[in-house]
């Protein structure tokens, strides 16, 4: 099947996410769509797949235009598309989720379904149980779910949004054979990512969109420097690291285990010292988010003792980790350190002051000082919904107490572009300086390396042993993430 | 004369709790796709009202039946219009159609309180009702009674084993995954949650064609709160949920059953027996301890938890607007 | 263009009054009444003479209670149904120290109004409890509780606090002259309950805007994961707003025992909780507005028993009134949302 | 016929529960239109559900204000549950005249000037029934549907229990012993969801435990709805309302009749002593119109017949009326004990008045709560 874009725009709001894109997919092809955070990757998937309506433009399939009003249409035309987070049922099984939408008769047939379902999935050398229900499955198996759903729906083009992000490596390799396979039997496959190594391993073609336009698009092999040029505009030097010289000892983990109904981790130790920045590595589910929760004092201990500037903390309220000098920034901006509906001013005027009365004058000068000093873009009155993500962030640094001891962040700068993290991360360094240790997660392994100064990797529960970020290079650190020693 | 007095008290359960059932089924379906109707408790008031009104108008309890089936329907398509095409909050329009209805059927109802009217036909099942014991229990009733059991047995059908019920789950559960799969999200809310309307209206004529004959003043009040919670006891599925409702019809038997022969006991213990209860129940489902019991037993953990715990639709009150 | 526009917010805003007298007319000719005549009564039976109209402000009393009260619980998300079981537990509470206590009237009267308080704050912080610990949604538990409160009241009035002469529905014995509120005039309404009232709207209005527990408030109501990470406690605050309101609702049904039936009713909560709670919807939460919808829905609840008097109709239009505007209030607002947005995508 | 004037004469008539409940209200409302129609320029204003569920908020004294706004002279409160509050407006409003149904206040001195008491001496013809109901049953298990708990209730629940051990010794030879006679109280006069028990479900519960008859004692209809409804699934059941002539009508096939009251011609007596100015307090407890007890322009009370009886069922009964006319039967006869097993009437000795009206306990023999 032959596919080919012509002009494509959408706009949200101010936002212009695609402007004029044109592109071609030939049939039995990997294409890669590179580009950084923003750049209007998925908002191109996602018009392609139906999930969304373009502003204007056309669609070709095999030189005749189409145009879908949901992604079924898509599907029926066949074009399917993989999300970034699997767009599947997890309070249904496996096979139920297979079954929805294919079968259209009034009586469901789950034996002719499993069937075809375990074919598939042999084929493919996936090893998915139709019985157990989805929200059991790991990320990458969730994805194989989609996968041969979607190949049983008859899908001709196949879109894969970052893919690679959450799953195991030895997962990852069998998807790389998967697609290499799929696109051998004429399945035109759309690989969308910003990450130039798997770019490289898998496509024939890139495009690299920048601010939704179409920058540049190249024949394999490629050279990496031109794809970091076309995506960027620039190059990145790593700048080196400033020494510093760390404190005393502030967290310790002796023995800690923390349970979940998902997820036992146990025997965690853990010692950091003032200033520190520990990074934890680790496909998400692999305990590394109850680590952080344990030692901000949101999830108690199962076993063991945490102690914070030599304060035995073990199993106390979390606001004694709070007046200690803890404070934990979640990933789910809106979702868990926000208030949706609050303006700035009055999230300043919750954090700040304890008199029974609030002084709103008091309010708006702090968050009007705040603002500017974080380079909000926003107004004490700007109700934080409002906030584009990396404003988001901006505004809850803002707000976290200036003398801090230990501050856990949850992927501090998922969905940022590259500017902003930036600037979240020198605005994080200068903390340090001041004796702030640092705890963070991420899923970006550039960012793992190029910040801590040791790393922690976490796979299945198991937590290793603290290892000196100078000595580990993001590649090794995959490895290690997904259950191999180097 | 011990055990006629079981079975026929097990009969009457089962008929005076085929309102709940329907009501129960038909609230599990529209929370299923992921609309809650709050109104249940003036729905059925309504409904009863216009069912026996209807019917003792045109002498037909199946026409009286229909009318209430359409009066449950229109509430809760008011509930669907105003959650899903307005953005409006479903528990307030539910809490004041629950207001709203009752009153309604008090002033429209006038006319009709306590005058003699139709009432569905005594419908032994020929060859069943003779089975020793269930025979009695279950095939000695009216028509209305034996479509509860349909309700439950096609409702149960329709969530395991159809294509349509599939898709009312996945809208329900996830609705942009639904979305993703070629269902018409919101239209797919719109059909269920009137469908479970009219199940509400069926359960309304039940009681004033069935149950409680005829109209009275605020006829079947209570009912409605009694079914909202029989759906969250009975986690959202069909089997358990009319199982909760036989449950509460039972209890209900026992404490006038119970009454004389504790004179000591306050009856107003009786009395608020059955509310009680329900906050018990509730209190029972969503103890955190069974969220841990795979923890504490291992073994048998997670079937005692399946059949203690229900867990809420996913998708429950939340909106869906494609693009 | 900016008049076009002015003009068709203002049928918009008008439109739920239009809507709903246009329905309860239909109803009311369905019912062979005539509307105008019955809308007459209504007003008439409310604003005839003075005593009407301080009838009007005695129902005001506990309306104003019990939406400032739920001001409170909405502001922390959370929808208090028990509102009718907390005036009830007031009107227990109130009764039990009037019974028990032999008082003279300087004394009595503060008493009762504290022990109505802590009644309907226990009661509250019941609902609460079974919220915060034991995940029993508040709509359900306080339900419950609302007739578990009713029958509590009736095993007193026809057991240990039954009359002399025989239990009936009409109550315990009237209550000694040194429990009751002192009367204006020969009117029914009593100045220390409006002045009450007064003061708790006021204070619920000035809470929630500036203070920082209302502040508090707002944000678990908003984001209730982000204010615990935020080092607000929110099960104790959840708690404290369930026994604010709860006492607010005490007290009502505590002037309602004291200061209109003198003596403990069955149903003394006389279905103001319910009432309430549509005055708060109707309100979206703001205060300042709650004096105006409590008196318009306390002038329907006055005037309305006069439809049955003198037409032969029934009161429950009154209920219906007060039901339709708040639902054609509440599509009025969504179709005003949708026509905004509407306009937005075509300019934008 | 008798009234000389046809000046304009307003009443007032406030009703506990619906004027069309075909029971206690409806059966005031009847009467007062009756009235209506017999006392010249007589006009009556009802409000009816005044009770503290249905109506929140409305108390007796602004309808009592509002009747009197409207011109009524005289206003009739026809629920024990007015005893209170029709004293504390009574006292208001010293120049209305208040007839206060079923309370007694006027007879123990609390009740202001201006408020008598009437009532109907409702007990002979819950023996009638009674009596219908031990000629019927052939479970021999009678069951009753009580209210809520009181003297009144009591003494007319116990009223039935004696004219069915009467009957049942009398006419159909049997022991009295062998009778089985359960009261189950569902807590108030009419159903009010979340305060009473549901009547429709008691009622189906007593027949489930074996009773065959169920006599009403509350002011609706769900005794004799139940028992149609059971009658059509072909059990043998019976039912025997209460309050309201024309109660047997939901379902006469199965009415072993109705003890009922005949309120017109008190209404007629208030209003006529209003005109002609010799309205004075009283307490009183109207006997039937022996002569006729169905007689609507005499009797305070009656028993319409209904056609579940067989006729010789109705000559028993009608033999039974005419032995308590001729007060060959006296009701409370003694031996009779309180169901704790006191005496309360000695063997040979007739209850006084006093001590049927403020009857302290169900008798002895019957089942159910006292208190
Ligand atoms: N539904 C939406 N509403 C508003 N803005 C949106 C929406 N979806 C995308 N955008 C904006 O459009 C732009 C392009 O977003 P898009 O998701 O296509 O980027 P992307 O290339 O996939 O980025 P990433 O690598 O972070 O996934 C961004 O500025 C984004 O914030
Ligand atoms: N819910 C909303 N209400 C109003 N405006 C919004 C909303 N969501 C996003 N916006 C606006 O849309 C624009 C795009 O937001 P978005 O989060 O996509 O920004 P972004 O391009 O990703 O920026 P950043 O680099 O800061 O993440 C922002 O200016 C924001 O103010
Ligand atoms: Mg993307
Ligand atoms: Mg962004």
């Amino acid at each position: 099947m032959h596919i080919e874009l012509q002009n494509i725009h959408k706009s949200f709001g101010t936002v212009h996410a695609n402007a004029g894109i044109s592109l071609e997919i030939r049939e039995g092809t990997i294409q890669g769509l590179l580009g950084e955070n923003g750049a209007g990757k998925t908002t191109l998937a996602k018009i392609l797949s139906g999930y969304q309506r373009m502003d204007s433009g056309n669609i070709l399939i095999d030189h005749k235009p189409v145009s879908f009003g949901s992604p079924a249409e898509a599907i029926r035309a066949g074009i399917g598309m993989l999300h970034q987070d699997a767009l599947d049922i997890p309070a249904l099984d496996v096979l139920d989720n297979f079954m929805l939408g294919s079968d259209t008769s009034l009586f469901l047939s789950p034996r002719q379904a499993k069937l075809k379902l375990l074919d598939l999935c042999q084929r493919f050398g996936f090893a998915l149980d139709p019985n157990t229900s989805v929200n059991k499955l790991t990320v990458g198996e969730r994805q194989q779910l989609e996968i041969v759903r979607l190949l049983a729906l008859g899908v001709r083009v196949m879109i894969l949004d970052e893919p690679t992000t959450g799953i195991s490596s030895p997962q990852k390799v069998l998807l790389f054979r998967t697609l290499h396979r799929l696109a051998s039997e004429g399945i035109s496959i759309i690989f969308v990512s910003h990450k130039l190594d798997e770019i490289e391993q898998l496509c024939s073609e890139v495009t690299v969109l920048r601010q939704g336009t179409v920058a540049g698009s190249v024949q394999s092999p490629f050279s990496t420097s031109e794809l970091v040029m076309l995506m960027f505009g620039q190059q990145f030097s790593v700048s080196p690291r400033p020494g510093i010289t760390l404190g005393e000892p502030l967290l310790e983990l002796d023995d800690a285990a923390v349970s979940s109904y998902r997820l036992n981790v146990a025997h965690m130790n853990l010692s950091v010292r003032a200033g520190e920045v520990i990074g934890l590595a680790g496909l998400e589910g692999s305990g590394q988010q109850m680590l952080m929760r344990a030692c901000a004092g949101i999830t108690p201990l199962a076993h063991g003792k945490i102690s914070i500037h030599n304060h035995d903390l073990t199993n106390r309220p979390y606001q004694e980790f709070l007046q200690l000098g803890v404070s934990f920034v979640p990933a789910a901006r809106l979702e868990e350190g926000l208030l949706p509906g609050m303006t700035l001013k009055e999230h300043f005027a919750l954090l700040n002051g304890s008199e029974f009365v609030i002084n709103w004058r008091q309010a708006e000068e702090i968050a009007q000082r705040q603002i500017s000093e974080y380079n909000v873009v926003g107004t004490p009155d700007t109700l934080v919904q409002s906030l584009s993500g990396g404003n988001q962030q901006r505004a809850l640094l803002a707000m976290l107490r200036p003398e801090l001891r230990l501050l856990i962040l949850e992927h501090p700068t998922r969905g940022l572009d590259i500017g902003s993290s930036r600037w979240i991360w020198e605005h994080l360094l200068k903390r340090r300086e001041q004796g702030t240790a640092i705890l963070f997660t991420s899923t970006d392994l550039d960012e793992l390396v190029e910040y801590s100064d040791r790393i922690v990797v976490f796979s299945s529960g198991i937590m290793s042993a603290p290892v000196d970020a100078r000595q580990v290079s993001s590649e090794s650190l995959g490895y290690m993430i997904g259950g191999k020693s180097t | 004369m011990a055990e006629s007095l079981v079975v026929q008290t097990l009969a009457s359960v089962v008929a005076a709790s085929s309102p709940l059932v329907f009501a129960g089924i038909g609230e599990t379906i529209s929370e299923k796709v992921g609309v809650t109707n709050l109104s249940l408790d003036g729905s059925i008031m309504l409904a009863a009202m216009t069912g026996f009104a209807l019917a003792s108008l045109s002498g037909s309890v199946w026409v009286g039946i229909v009318g209430a089936m359409v009066v449950g329907a229109l509430i809760a398509l008011i509930i669907a219009v105003s959650n899903i095409s307005l953005r409006q909050d479903q528990v307030a329009v539910g809490f004041v159609l629950t207001l709203l209805c009752a009153d309604l059927s008090s002033f429209i109802g006038k006319p009709f309180v306590r005058i003699p009217g139709p009432s569905m036909a005594h419908m032994p099942i020929p060859g069943l009702v003779q089975i020793p014991i269930l025979g009695p229990i279950f095939f000695n009733h009216d028509m209305l009674v034996y479509l509860s059991y349909v309700a439950i047995a096609l409702t149960s059908i329709l969530f395991k084993h159809t294509q349509p019920g599939l898709k009312l789950r996945a809208v329900g559960e996830r609705p942009e995954a639904a979305f993703a799969r070629g269902i018409n999200v919101n239209r797919c809310r719109y059909l269920y949650t009137m469908l479970g309307g009219a199940l509400v209206g069926l359960a309304g004529a039940t009681y004033s064609l069935s149950v409680k004959l005829g109209w009275s003043y605020r006829h079947t009040a209570g009912f409605g709160w009694i079914a909202l919670a029989i759906v969250i006891f009975g986690g959202w599925n069909p089997l358990r949920v009319a199982f909760g409702a036989y449950l509460f019809g039972a209890l209900g038997s026992l404490a006038s059953i119970l009454q004389p022969s504790f004179p000591n006991v306050p009856t107003q213990v009786f009395q608020a027996a059955p509310f009680a209860l329900m906050i018990l129940t509730l209190l029972l489902v969503n103890a955190e301890f069974i969220e841990r019991l795979p923890l504490y037993m291992p073994k048998f953990g997670n079937a005692l938890q399946r059949i203690l715990q229900g867990k809420p639709p996913a998708g429950l009150g939340k909106r869906f607007e494609s693009d | 263009m900016k008049l076009r526009e002015r003009l068709s917010a203002c049928a918009l805003s008008a439109a739920p009054f239009v809507l709903t007298f246009v329905f309860c007319s239909l109803i009311l000719l369905l019912a062979g009444a005539n509307p105008f005549a019955a809308f007459s009564q209504i007003i008439s039976g409310a604003f005839e003479n003075y005593r009407k109209i301080a009838d009007v402000i005695v129902a005001m009393v506990p309306l104003l209670l019990c939406a400032s009260g739920m001001l409170i619980t909405f502001a922390a998300g959370l929808w208090n149904i028990g509102v009718e079981g907390q005036m009830i537990a007031g009107a227990i509470a109130t009764t039990a120290v009037v019974r028990l206590l032999p008082l003279p009237a300087g004394w009595m009267l503060p008493l009762t109004v504290l022990a109505g308080m802590l009644g309907g704050a226990v009661w509250g912080l019941l609902a609460g409890l079974m919220r915060t610990y034991g995940k029993v949604n508040e709509i359900f538990g306080g339900l419950g509780l609302n007739y578990i409160a009713t029958a509590l009241t009736n095993y007193l009035i026809f057991g240990p606090w039954k009359p002399a002469d025989g239990a009936t529905m009409s109550g315990t014995d009237p209550f000694p002259a040194n429990a009751w509120m002192p009367v204006i005039g020969d009117t029914r309404a009593s100045l220390p309950p409006i002045i009450m009232a007064v003061l708790a709207v006021l204070c619920v209005y000035l809470l929630l805007r500036n203070t920082r527990w209302g502040l508090r408030l707002k944000a678990i109501g908003m984001n209730r994961l982000a204010a615990e990470r935020m080092g607000i406690n929110t099960k104790a605050n959840m708690l404290l707003a369930f026994a604010a309101c709860g006492a607010l609702a005490g007290l009502a049904g505590s002037l309602q025992a004291t200061a209109v039936y003198y003596r403990l009713i069955p149903s003394i909560s006389g279905g103001y909780g319910y009432l309430a709670q549509l005055i708060v919807l109707l309100s979206l939460l703001r205060a300042e507005w709650v004096p105006f919808i409590v008196f318009f829905f306390a002038v329907i609840h006055v005037g309305s028993p006069r439809l049955e008097l003198r037409l032969q109709l029934d009161s429950s239009l009154g209920g219906i009134l007060q039901g339709t505007i708040v639902l054609f209030f509440l599509l009025m607002r969504g179709i005003r949302e949708v026509v905004k947005r509407r306009q937005e995508r075509i300019n934008g | 016929k008798t009234s000389q004037s046809t000046e304009a004469l307003k009443f007032g008539v406030v009703l506990v529960g619906p004027y069309n409940d075909h029971g206690w209200s409806q059966a005031h409302y009847e009467g007062a239109q009756y009235a209506e129609t017999k006392v010249s320029g007589a006009s009556m204003i009802y409000l009816d559900k005044l009770n503290s569920s249905d109506r929140q908020g409305t108390t007796l004294e602004q309808v009592v204000e509002d009747m009197v706004a409207q011109g009524a002279k005289i206003i009739f409160t026809t629920s024990d549950d007015f005893q209170a509050d029709t004293d504390t407006v009574a006292a208001k409003y010293p120049d209305i005249k208040f007839v206060m149904v079923s309370g007694d206040h006027a007879k123990t001195g609390v009740a202001p000037s201006n408020v008598t008491n009437v009532m109907g001496k409702m007990e002979y013809m819950k023996a009638v029934a009674g009596c219908a109901a031990a000629l019927k049953t052939e479970s021999k298990s009678i069951a009753y549907l009580g209210p809520l708990i009181n003297s009144e209730t009591r003494r007319l629940a116990s009223s039935a229990y004696l004219g069915a051990r009467d009957c049942y010794e009398q006419y159909r030879g049997g022991d009295p012993n062998e009778l089985k006679f359960t009261v189950n109280w569902i807590g108030f006069w009419f159903n009010i969801p979340g305060v009473t028990l549901d009547p429709t479900q008691v009622s189906n519960d007593l027949f489930n435990q074996g009773a065959d008859v169920i006599l009403s004692g509350i002011d609706t209809t769900e005794a004799i709805v139940v028992a149609g409804q059971r009658a059509d699934k072909g059990e043998k059941v019976w039912a025997i309302p209460y309050d309201y002539v024309g109660a047997c009508d939901l379902k006469p096939e199965i009415c072993l009749g109705t003890p009922y009251f005949n309120w017109g011609p008190t209404y007629v007596k208030y209003l006529e002593a209003y005109k002609n100015g010799s309205f004075k307090q009283d307490f009183v407890w109207n006997d039937p119109d022996w002569k006729n007890i169905n007689d609507r322009d005499t009797s305070a009370v009656g028993y319409a017949m209904g056609d579940g009886l067989s006729d010789a069922d109705k000559k028993n009964l009608e033999d039974y009326i005419s032995k308590l006319a001729s007060g060959e039967i006296k009701l409370f006869t003694g031996p009779i004990n309180l169901q704790d097993g006191t005496v309360y009437v000695a063997d040979g000795q007739v209850a006084t008045d006093d001590q049927i009206w403020n009857l302290p306990q169900l008798l002895e023999g019957m089942q159910g709560a006292s208190q």
